[in-house]
């Protein structure tokens, strides 16, 4: 296997791009200072932090007041979900969700459950995508949140949110949306959106792991209770010493998503497409989710036939996820597969490309010619 | 799934090379077939005997790479052997893998595969 | 203005060390992956996170399976405490700390006021230090939780932790030490201090800001409730991507601290003593704090007859606190001096020095210059 | 505080220069005082005047880098003033040096001080 190593999982993470990397190192060259100082050290640092915010929030066109740094989209998805339920507690215990949200959406949800929450969990049709219709029809007086991702980290199918917010607002509940996957992918603005809250990731789009940003709207502001205490940052949401080589390579991350958004998703879906092409010219392969309300960057198609343990061994030298990559390497089929009704073994032999600013044609093309040789070669084992 | 590497270097490498692998062609070979649905493992065992030992032995399989090596291992092993009370140790198989707990439902679908052929080659095939 | 800065605020916040800026960035710039994916990219992402695991646990004798990395000490203080609390709350609702702990601490003890538990807070004595006995003598039959750090982060004092978990043991209370600003600054063991938990944080000691470490005692492990949820990474304890580069920096930071836990406190304890000796030839300026048990890194002392705040402006050039980063430039009087009975007003007027690597026996001698010039300047003012 | 300069430019120059602060020598000065124990806020101001208006103005001080500044700032700007009626407006003062809300309160001493020392100019030194 000394073929040359392709890396096709920018879902999972990304590598940061240069300029982040010397936008963080310059930082934490920098004198030192912690951003709650009062000295020069100190201001400086809230600079490059307020700096960073600004440019968060220009790629969602939110005002940079309402950017809550947090650790990562997971921590940000907490504090929207656990935050919103017990800070409306008073008002109602009910939830509503779907099936195919994230783990870091699902997880808390099922904590809440713990502590008296109710949560309905939608399903989406077969194409993943969710009738904003239903969800209305889930809301009872009682409902306080809805959370429903836009871009679905394992399918990439886009949710019309819009939709969802409509049917939010006619039931007085708050929206919450994992826009992780979505920042810098598929041009959106929390205006559009019309959600309450929305969860940003740094690292899926070329920036450092570790860092991410709660939108909080301003107006109404949604009631949330934090999950950590003390020290005030962030307007009490989201305490402890800010991490500023971190918030300033989310900043540079986001500056530079944005300067890209005219071109990049194009080109990404061009590479997609040609994908999409070189592999359904096999026979018995299929592709998950909606076929065009979806994000540019990922792909995923299921494969009769072979086994998805081995079919992810035989592409040892691509880097890809069967699942997402948090379920990937368990042996469990992913439950979004099977939510959208794939079987347990086909569900199980299932391949998420995805793609980012370093992908090319080139890598495009061999990588579909090692999944044609890997999949032709697992079936001649099993010519049944 | 340990830290490192999530298969021994002989999974690898059975895996790469599979040996004995695929259906074999002419008469002479009994066959033993076995599957387990959950994880779609699928498994036929091919047995060719002379002089009441294992002549030869060839496989096919949909499974995961630890499946597809125990095939390999199997292929390589059995030649030579008794066909009276032919059997495999699925555990210490399993060991010799380094295959994880999990796996283990997996190379009892081998061993089913394997006895339903010793059976044939014991009382003639069909 | 144009005077050399001096640094010496060291305990809100250290420099990185150039190696472990190297190692960070090394890091970024490697093959992506998420250390939960299954490729090789993810393999060597856990490879790394696992070094450094190690070398964390190594500077406080710990496993390496009982660190949980966590966002920061403020995120690891919450996780004890909420998590303790509410993990432990069948077997009661009384909990028992100190009234100079760190924000980190005492806000989540508030919050958990609100979710109906109860809390002993202790005042120390003049001298800052927490009397044992008295430890002991607060708690109660439904005592789950104590909560003392091992390094006070305004005035330095070292609290006699093994001493405080032998009567934790005798009530059956479990016993979380927030040791952030003592790791690399002094030695120390989580055997010595027989701790349950203890909170760990990189940026204090020449590592990133926005890391940070829980230890969990292995046998027997206190039972706690995460803070969010989704991914189990962490053991279930505390979800989220890996932050690889920031893992690594901690893991480096503690390496260089735990080689340099042999000479370094001496050489900081004599500056801390050198300087101390340079303003007390001053008169109407006082240590706060016990004279000797303390971390070599801390000095904090107040100035008679002089404003605080006018006294930090003055200060310009030399980077130090009034109080913790986290209350300095609020104006508010330090709660941990009134604590030890200082009046307000000279609770204001004090000035916390702080030491670091990079910190010289100049440096020291030119910052006791211009605070002897800074206070002789301003009491000129005000001839009283 | 801002983000940014805690201080504004002007309050960083007054405080560096200390216009008219120290306490006068020789007679004929009218002084009040006034204090603000919370904060300790202390503060001390001289008038001597000429023909119903102000000569000179001086201070002592003991206070935060806005209470310094808007004494320095007095101190520069009473000269000339007629004697009755003599005043300060806390709240222009405030807005003019950039001092946040919360410090209102010890302009609010200095204009104290202030009255006492112009009362003493009026009715006589006792
Ligand atoms: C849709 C979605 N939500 C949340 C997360 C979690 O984000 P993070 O890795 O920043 O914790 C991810 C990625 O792992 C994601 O794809
Ligand atoms: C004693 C103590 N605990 C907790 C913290 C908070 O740590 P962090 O900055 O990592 O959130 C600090 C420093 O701010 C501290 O000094």
């Amino acid at each position: 296997m000394s073929e040359p190593f392709i890396y096709l999982d920018y879902a999972a993470t990304t590598p940061p791009d240069p300029q982040v990397r010397a936008a963080m190192d310059e930082c934490l060259a920098a004198a030192p200072g912690n951003a709650s100082s009062s000295h020069v050290g100190g201001r400086a640092a809230r600079e490059r932090v307020e700096a960073a915010r600004a440019e968060v929030a220009a790629l969602v066109e939110a005002p940079p007041e309402a950017i809550v740094f947090t650790s990562g989209a997971t921590e940000a998805d907490n504090l929207a979900i656990l935050g919103a339920a017990r800070g409306n507690a008073a008002r109602g215990r009910h939830l509503v969700s779907v099936r195919t949200e994230h783990r870091a959406v699902l997880d808390p949800l099922a904590r809440l459950a713990r502590e008296g929450f109710r949560t309905t969990l939608l399903t989406p049709g077969r194409d993943g995508l969710v009738d904003p219709a239903a969800v209305g029809r889930a809301c009872e007086p009682g409902t306080t949140l809805v959370s429903v991702m836009l871009v679905n980290n394992e399918i990439g199918v886009l949710q019309d949110i819009a939709a969802i917010a409509a049917e939010c607002r006619r039931h007085g509940a708050l929206l919450h949306v994992d826009a992780a996957q979505a920042a810098g992918r598929v041009p959106f603005t929390v205006r559009g959106l019309d959600a309450d809250l929305v969860s940003l990731a740094a690292h899926k789009i070329h920036g450092p792991v570790g860092v991410g940003a709660l939108y909080v709207r301003r107006e109404p502001r949604p009631t949330l209770v934090p999950l950590s205490f003390g020290g005030g940052q962030e307007a009490g949401l989201r305490p402890g010493t800010l991490p500023v080589h971190q918030i300033v390579g989310m900043g540079t991350a986001y500056a530079l998503a944005r300067a890209a958004l005219a071109a990049e998703p194009a080109r990404l879906a061009a590479l997609r497409e040609r994908l999409w092409s070189a592999l359904r010219s096999l026979p018995g392969v299929h592709l998950n989710g909606h076929p065009t309300q979806r994000a540019p960057h990922i792909l995923n198609v299921s494969v009769d036939g072979v086994d998805g343990e081995a079919l992810l061994f035989a592409l040892g030298s691509v880097a890809l996820s069967a699942g997402s990559a948090c379920n990937s390497g368990h042996g469990e089929p992913s439950y979004v597969l099977r939510a959208l009704g794939r079987d347990d073994v086909l569900a199980q032999a299932s391949l998420r490309f995805s793609f980012g600013r370093p992908t090319t044609e080139a890598e495009i093309d061999l990588a579909a010619q090692r999944v044609r040789a890997a999949v032709l070669r697992l079936r001649a084992l099993a010519p049944a | 799934m340990s830290t490192t590497e999530p298969y021994a270097p002989l999974v690898a490498q059975l895996f790469a090379e599979l040996p004995g692998a695929g259906r074999p062609a002419g008469p002479g070979w009994a066959c033993g077939e076995a599957r387990e649905p959950l994880s779609g493992t699928w498994v036929r065992v091919y047995l060719q005997a002379a002089a009441g030992r294992v002549a030869a032995c060839r496989y096919e399989v949909r499974g995961c790479p630890h499946t597809v090596a125990a095939l390999g291992l199997l292929a390589t092993r059995l030649a030579g052997q008794a066909v009276a009370g032919l059997d495999v140790d699925p555990a210490a198989l399993a060991r010799e893998l380094g295959a994880p707990a999990a796996k283990l439902g997996r190379i009892f679908v081998i061993q089913d595969a394997l006895r339903s052929a010793a059976l044939q080659l014991n009382v003639g095939c069909p």
